[in-house]
């Protein structure tokens, strides 16, 4: 299962989590979807389905949050039959990212739960803080997010 | 049912030595009842003991040694004792290394048998 | 989306904006929030990205009150634009009673709209919907802009209006047009309503 | 047509311009039919006329609930009218609307652009207000002043009281106001209405379609409506909504609202004023739409005769009702009773028009009267079992009757309509025609075949006129497939039955339904027949049947014997056959008498012994076989036939009873 990331700094705390943790899918992406790192992915198409509906919950979470005053949520979790779904954001020098992980039985969402928040921890640490990225032109709003999934699947 | 296994745990506190006591979801990992000192990371102790004990059965399991009773792990700073209550509970204890692990022991199987019914 | 409940006597229907990205979907909810009367509008839900792009829909709700009769419910949905986001576009065309086809009248977003549309009669189709059946507008937004950037409505239609549909020229950024779609495409679900089945679909 | 249920006493402003007309109404509501009938009400549209009107219904229908009340305006009538003309419903119509207990008839002056109606009118109103039902009319103007109107139903329908109704006084104008702003739960202050009273023209509408316009706009405007507002609001420039679909480039800038009340917050409401208003039509058409829907099917049924109360009902429900259901029910409804009304004609086409089949609320009633009537018709009398073809003996005198029997049994109707058999008494005619009957019968099962003499055709025709069902009698007849009459002769001296039998031989004829008559001569030479009769009976095929030639009376004498199982010398059987017999019968008698000496079971007949019994001393028979066995020859062959005999004797009487008439 590959593991691959846009930025480099991100591989190193992304690998001890999937290990750590025992997930067999993650993204780590901005609130909009566009990714920055991955494992477990062999296809862009479904990352980028996974991508957007991540974001989409998390906005409409978001938005439910608002409605009764909340600030945010914290973590997401759904259990399924034979997956769980653990949705978390996480917030770095970068920006606030959004962290999606699918695991199996082999794990459990205690575990997630506990590895997420040593890996949101690590995130926080190794994004590097220059610049802001660069906001991006409405134009080239969808080239941006096509390039990172590029990027991904390029190697 | 909570009261039940609130009363458990304090029994269990009140063997000397006895840093934490909780009640551990099997499946999940998550936290069920929990009485912890200062310091104690509930929630990796929750989800490792939980990851452990459903190892520890897999390995009962396969050598064909039956279910796992107790589970007792000795550590230079510390006693981790876990103690499966079938179907889907566990009873965890954090504790220094002197302590009584009989009398914990025997707390704990007994907090067992009463969640059991 | 039942559309008229006559035990509970009340109509409601979901009209959804659809249209390649920035072609102005959002920016027609964004007006009409704007000249309705408080009391007739609910809060606009907006799921959105940091830039303002539509992530999962923006969401309108408004309540035109007792007509003959009927509590009258409308609910505006905008979907995302970028073929990115096709996954959660595809969920909030669920249940929709109506369809306005945003479509940017400038020249170089031509094969934008084409792709936004066949995009959309797939989604339908995946739903099991024959988008013959459903009733749909057109609207040819950003009219205000230079006439050498944009096409002129004969145009657009020419190039997009392979169903007949009624179309309206428009500029939604300031107001004109935004409106009269809304009145368009109410007509055409209500009719649709009246024509359909005879009796009403009922609970 | 339905009542308005808004329209009732207690929503009408009663003020000075309409007082005398409203306490009128009121009178003729609390008692139909007794005080002014017909009460005519008169004035221009718009003062509430059909307000009065649709009143007076309301009241009378919840005092007299079974009263059936009929509110058309008078082009709907003449549209009912022109549909059952159509539908050749006409009866029905004329019937259905006697049964009005109250008429209620709105605008009469469109009766200038339909004077072909005016005599349906008249009719109408002469034969209600003859039998006391209460008639209340309305008109734009006096029924004197209505050109060509026929001076009878001028003076019939002024017959009652006459009454106007004027332009509602300022007073009365406000008045109405305040009532249509309570009505519709909105809040509005009382200069403005008075304002708007000053403004608006007399009649009542115009003064409802202000108050709307000013509901909807105060719906829409944060701030309370001032008597400006509500003046240039009526002064007929709304505030000009945003610039509609044609918005081209100039539309860069926010139109500024032309006009008033620009709400301050929120931006201009005149765009979703106009939305909102736009939405509302749509949606009162598309959710009324039923109500159109069951008007057309009311008419549509009320022209083809049919009462649609259950649909008018629909139309007064407050809930929307399960349209598409109700319609089909009714549909339902009204095809059975089209099913049951063609069965019913069948046999009584008259009974096909009964009220009762007209009603597709009362199906009970209507199925309970098609079982009478199709009970009421036994089959016509059947041709007797025991003659067939296979036991008639062909021969050289019959050939070709017989194979005209059978061709008419393979195509009734087709090949000889009618056949007439004649022949001599005994020549076999009655087996044949009774064979026949039992052929087709054979042939085609279902087929209803009468088969009778006209002895018995006679005698039943007698009792039914003493009875009076002749209707059913002859209905009885035509619906049978097939005729086949014996002994036409005997219709000597019977004048009514002569003319009863051509109607039915004509009918017969007209549908192509196979007629077999026979009778002693052919029918030129029968007195009994009228001229057209002979003419009807001479223009199928006539055959006669003559007497058996040797070798027919020698197989009639084998099968008689062999009938009897006994066993035969030839030449007893030769002797037989070689005696004199000019008829079946009279070959029987020979054979008879020759059995009558001997035990058939035991000895066989010789000729010896036949000669002896046919030429000797005829031996007294015994008891047993007197019975049985027809008498001595020499009696009229007639009377010695099994089938000639009448076994019962009819009541004299009733012989005399057409004699008589």
């Amino acid at each position: 299962m590959s593991t691959t990331v846009v930025e480099p700094w991100a591989e190193e705390p992304l690998l001890r989590y999937v290990a750590q943790s025992g997930a067999r899918l993650v993204v780590v992406m901005t609130p909009s979807g566009q990714v920055l790192a991955q494992h477990g992915f062999a296809r862009a198409v479904d990352l980028m389905a996974a991508a957007a509906l991540g974001a989409a919950i998390m906005a409409a979470s978001g938005a439910l949050a608002q409605q009764l005053g909340e600030r945010a949520f914290g973590a997401l979790f759904h259990a399924g039959q034979r997956h769980g779904i653990h949705l978390a954001p996480c917030a770095t020098p970068r920006g606030p990212l959004v962290v999606l992980t699918v695991f199996g039985k082999e794990t459990s969402i205690g575990l997630v739960e506990l590895f997420h928040e040593e890996f949101a921890a690590a995130l926080h640490r190794a994004a590097p803080a220059e610049a802001v990225r660069a906001p991006v032109l409405a134009a080239d709003f969808e080239a941006d997010l096509n390039r990172s999934l590029t990027s991904l699947f390029r190697r | 049912m909570s009261d039940a296994l609130q009363q458990s745990l304090d029994r269990l506190a009140r063997v000397r030595g006895m840093r934490g006591s909780m009640w551990v979801a099997a499946e999940d990992g998550l936290t069920v009842a929990q009485l912890l000192m200062e310091g104690v990371r509930g929630k990796a102790v929750a989800a490792l003991a939980a990851s452990l004990a459903r190892k520890v059965s897999g390995t009962a399991g396969a050598v064909g040694a039956g279910t796992v009773r107790f589970v007792q792990m000795e550590t230079a700073s510390g006693t981790l004792l876990v103690a499966p209550a079938p179907p889907d509970l566990l009873i965890v204890a954090l504790a220094d290394p002197q302590v009584n692990i009989g009398l914990a022991r025997l707390e704990m199987l007994r907090a067992v048998r009463a969640v059991a019914r | 989306m039942s559309l008229v409940n006559f035990t509970t006597r009340e109509i409601t229907c979901k009209i959804v904006y659809y249209g390649p990205g920035r072609s102005g979907k959002t920016t027609n909810l964004q007006y009409v929030y704007a000249h309705v009367p408080d009391d007739r509008r609910g809060r606009m839900v907006s799921l959105a990205t940091q830039t303002d792009r539509t992530l999962f829909f923006d969401f309108l709700p408004l309540d035109l009150g007792t007509i003959s009769g009927f509590t009258t419910k409308f609910q505006l949905y905008t979907v995302p634009g970028q073929v990115y986001y096709n996954a959660t576009r595809k969920l909030v065309l669920q249940g929709a009673d109506g369809i306005v086809f945003v479509a940017d009248s400038q020249v170089r977003q031509l094969d934008e709209n084409l792709e936004s549309l066949r995009n959309l009669q797939a989604n339908v189709l995946e739903q099991g919907v024959d988008i013959r059946g459903l009733p749909m507008v057109l609207q040819f937004n950003k009219q205000d802009l230079p006439p050498e950037l944009i096409l002129a409505p004969g145009e657009l239609d020419q190039a997009l209006n392979f169903r007949g549909l009624t179309a309206f020229p428009a500029d939604a950024l300031h107001g004109a047009g935004v409106f009269e779609t809304l009145k368009g495409v109410a007509a055409e679900v209500l009719r649709r309503l009246s024509q359909g089945d005879g009796a009403v679909r009922r609970i | 047509m339905d009542l308005n249920p808004r329209f009732r006493f207690d929503s009408f402003v009663v003020g000075a311009s309409n007082r005398v007309a409203a306490e009128a109404a009121r009178t003729v509501a609390e008692a139909p039919g007794a005080a002014y009938n017909p009460l005519l009400i008169y004035g221009r549209s718009g003062l509430g006329k059909t307000h009065l009107l649709q009143a007076i219904g309301f009241q009378v229908q919840e005092r007299a609930a079974d009263l059936r009340l009929e509110y058309l305006t008078f082009e709907a009538f003449v549209e009912r009218y022109h549909a059952s003309l159509a539908a050749g419903q006409l009866e029905p119509f004329r019937v259905s609307m006697l049964e009005t207990g109250l008429l209620l008839l709105d605008d009469l002056q469109f009766v200038l652009e339909h004077p072909e109606a005016q005599a349906e009118l008249l009719w109408l109103s002469e034969a209600l207000l003859g039998a006391g039902r209460q008639m209340v009319v309305a008109c734009d103007r006096a029924p004197a002043a209505i050109a060509g109107l026929d001076e009878r139903l001028i003076s019939r329908l002024a017959g009652g009281l006459v009454v106007d109704v004027t332009a509602p006084d300022l007073a009365t104008r406000v008045a109405i106001l305040e009532r249509k702003v309570a009505e519709r739960g909105a809040g509005i202050s009382r200069p403005v209405l008075e304002t708007v009273a000053e403004l608006t023209a007399t009649n009542v509408r115009d003064l409802v379609g202000a108050v709307n316009r000013l509901i909807a706009f105060q719906a829409v405007s944060e701030t309370p409506l001032t008597s400006e507002t509500a003046r240039a609001l009526l002064a007929g420039e709304m505030p000009g909504p945003a610039p509609g679909g044609a918005a081209g480039p100039d539309a860069a800038a926010p139109p500024a609202p032309a006009g008033v009340a620009t709400a301050a917050a929120g931006g201009e409401p005149d765009e979703f004023a106009a939305f909102l208003s736009a939405v509302s039509t749509t949606v009162a058409e598309t959710v009324d739409a039923w109500r159109g829907q069951v008007g057309a099917a009311v008419l549509r049924w009320q022209g083809e005769g049919y009462r649609t109360r259950p649909l008018e009902q629909l139309l007064l429900a407050e809930e929307i009702p399960d349209v598409a259901g109700a319609l089909a029910a009714y549909g339902a409804a009204v095809e059975e009773l089209r099913r049951l009304a063609a069965e019913v004609a069948a046999f009584d086409p008259a009974a096909s028009g009964h009220a009762c089949l007209r009603d597709p609320e009362h199906l009970e009633e209507a199925r309970a009267f098609a079982e009478r009537v199709r009970a009421g018709v036994e089959p016509p009398p059947a041709p007797a079992r025991g003659l067939t073809l296979a036991d008639y003996v062909r021969g050289t005198a019959n050939d070709a009757a017989v194979r005209a029997v059978e061709a008419v049994v393979a195509a009734p109707g087709a090949a000889y309509d009618p056949l007439f058999l004649t022949g001599a008494s005994g020549t076999g005619k009655t087996h044949l025609l009774h064979a026949a009957g039992n052929a087709l019968l054979a042939a085609h099962p279902g087929l209803v075949v009468a088969c009778l003499s006209t002895q018995v055709f006679v005698e039943e025709l007698a009792q039914t006129l003493a009875a009076g069902r002749i209707e059913w009698w002859r209905s009885r007849y035509r619906h049978a497939d097939a005729l086949l009459l014996d002994d036409l002769q005997l219709l000597a001296g019977r004048e009514q039955a002569e003319q009863e039998l051509f109607a039915l031989v004509d009918a017969f004829a007209a549908a192509r339904k196979q007629l077999v008559l026979t009778a002693d001569q052919p029918p030129g030479q029968l007195a009994a027949l009228s001229a057209r009769l002979k003419t009807r009976c001479e223009a199928g095929l006539v055959l006669e049947l003559t007497a058996p030639d040797r070798p027919m009376r020698a197989e009639l004498v084998r099968r008689l014997l062999a009938a009897r199982d006994v066993a035969a010398v030839p030449d007893a059987v030769e002797y037989l056959a070689g005696r004199p017999a000019d008829s079946a019968r009279a070959v029987q008698g020979l054979v008879n008498r020759a059995l009558a000496r001997m035990d058939p079971a035991t000895e066989t007949l010789t000729a010896a012994t036949a000669r002896l019994a046919v030429e000797g001393r005829a031996p007294r028979p015994s008891q047993a076989q007197a019975i049985s066995a027809p008498r001595a020859a020499g009696l009229d062959p007639l009377l010695s036939s099994r089938e000639k005999v009448v076994w019962d004797w009819p009541d004299i009487a009733e012989c005399l009873v057409e004699e008589w008439r």
